[in-house]
């Protein structure tokens, strides 16, 4: 299993802020949300919007990256503090 | 060497923050950057709502942190973020430097600005009269942290 | 746009200085540069003396905190220089500057530091167990001057 | 008669914190640098030290700028405040 957490506006347009999945072998972000995709068809253009941002454990991380079961994973739009 | 990092609803004193960076007796140097909740030029902003992603957003801050001071041989950083609900006119951020010289504290100052702008997963929504809009990233705040990589 | 200059005796207080400065509701930024009296890395420091040319200093300081304001359209900027005999780990000089955003206010808050350091009429002296010692000028203090007319 | 100021180590090293002169005609920092010197010989390798620096009514000026009767000069060695 990954938990997988979404942020700000993208959690408000999914109306998620948290989920959690099985965790596939040789999963990866990319395959990992085209996992979501196919739960959630309305969920495609919000989650291959070119600016969301993904992480792993807590660190910014890219689409190609590895996922191993206990990961927790995330999606957020482009970040506005400061 | 000290690093102090706090994301939290409560405010902050800038008195209380450079007491404990003007400690350092190696430090001839102290520079603060405070941010505050201001109005905006078009809209009536009533408040800002500020989320984030905790324990990400602690690590990041954590890390920039540290990359200042090995960078610039800086004494103590504190890093303060606040979140939640702020008013018109309340702090939003300070970010505190000591240093041997004020060359290096200006630098990891503006270091840990503009990678946090870019790199800390807060998000703000502003609260207008007319509603709720969440902010939009700025070209110049990745301009900003590009910079860096640019000039190192 | 309010600017504040201040050369004395008595000590300051940053959070005072910091409250006027955070007033200007156009301002969302707020820099301040402290630096303080510290131990000579080979020499037991006691204490410094600072000498001034009263006069000049404040109108050079006036005319840096001006061009400062001028060049990144800040708001408030507040320069305070402590002269007379100054014990270790006393506050020296402050300067702060609100502006917009964050840039200018660093900008502004460096620029006058780095002019004030090779042009303003202070001369400090160094008090220690072997006796006392004007301090010299710094190369590294002309170059950071210099580097502002190189980049403009 | 224009006033003459010296600050720190040349204050000490010429022993003089302020004196007055009389203008001369196209007076310049130079011309009343080298009376300075004429009536204070053991003056002359401090005033000549290269990294002195001049003022003219609270603004930094050069060795070839006019003097007039009322200025305020002063000469004094590279500051170090801040």
């Amino acid at each position: 299993m990954v938990k997988v957490k979404f942020f700000a506006a993208l959690r408000e347009r999914l109306n998620c802020a948290e989920l959690t999945l099985d965790c596939g072998p040789n999963e990866t972000l990319a395959t990992l949300r085209a996992r979501l995709v196919d739960l959630h068809p309305s969920w495609q253009t919000e989650l291959h919007d070119k600016d969301v941002l993904c992480a792993k454990n807590f660190s910014f991380c890219g689409w190609q990256d590895r996922v191993s079961a206990g990961d927790e994973l995330a999606f957020f739009p482009p970040v506005t503090g400061g | 060497m000290s690093l102090t990092i706090r994301v939290q609803t409560a405010d902050f004193s800038l008195a209380d923050e450079y007491r404990v960076l003007a400690q350092d007796s190696r430090c001839g140097a102290v520079v603060t950057f405070t941010g505050l909740v201001r109005e905006l030029p078009d809209a009536a902003l009533t408040a800002m709502e500020l989320e984030h992603y905790p324990g990400m957003t602690e690590h990041v801050l954590e890390q920039l942190a540290q990359q200042a001071q090995q960078q610039w041989q800086t004494g103590a950083i504190t890093i303060i973020h606040r979140v939640g609900k702020l008013a018109l006119n309340e702090q939003i951020v300070f970010v505190g430097v000591a240093a041997p010289h004020r060359k290096a504290a200006f630098a990891a100052a503006m270091y840990v600005m503009d990678f946090l702008k870019t790199q800390a997963p807060f998000w703000k929504q502003e609260l207008t009269a007319s509603g709720r809009y969440w902010v939009a990233a700025k070209a110049s705040d990745q301009e900003a942290q590009q910079q860096w990589q640019r000039d190192a």
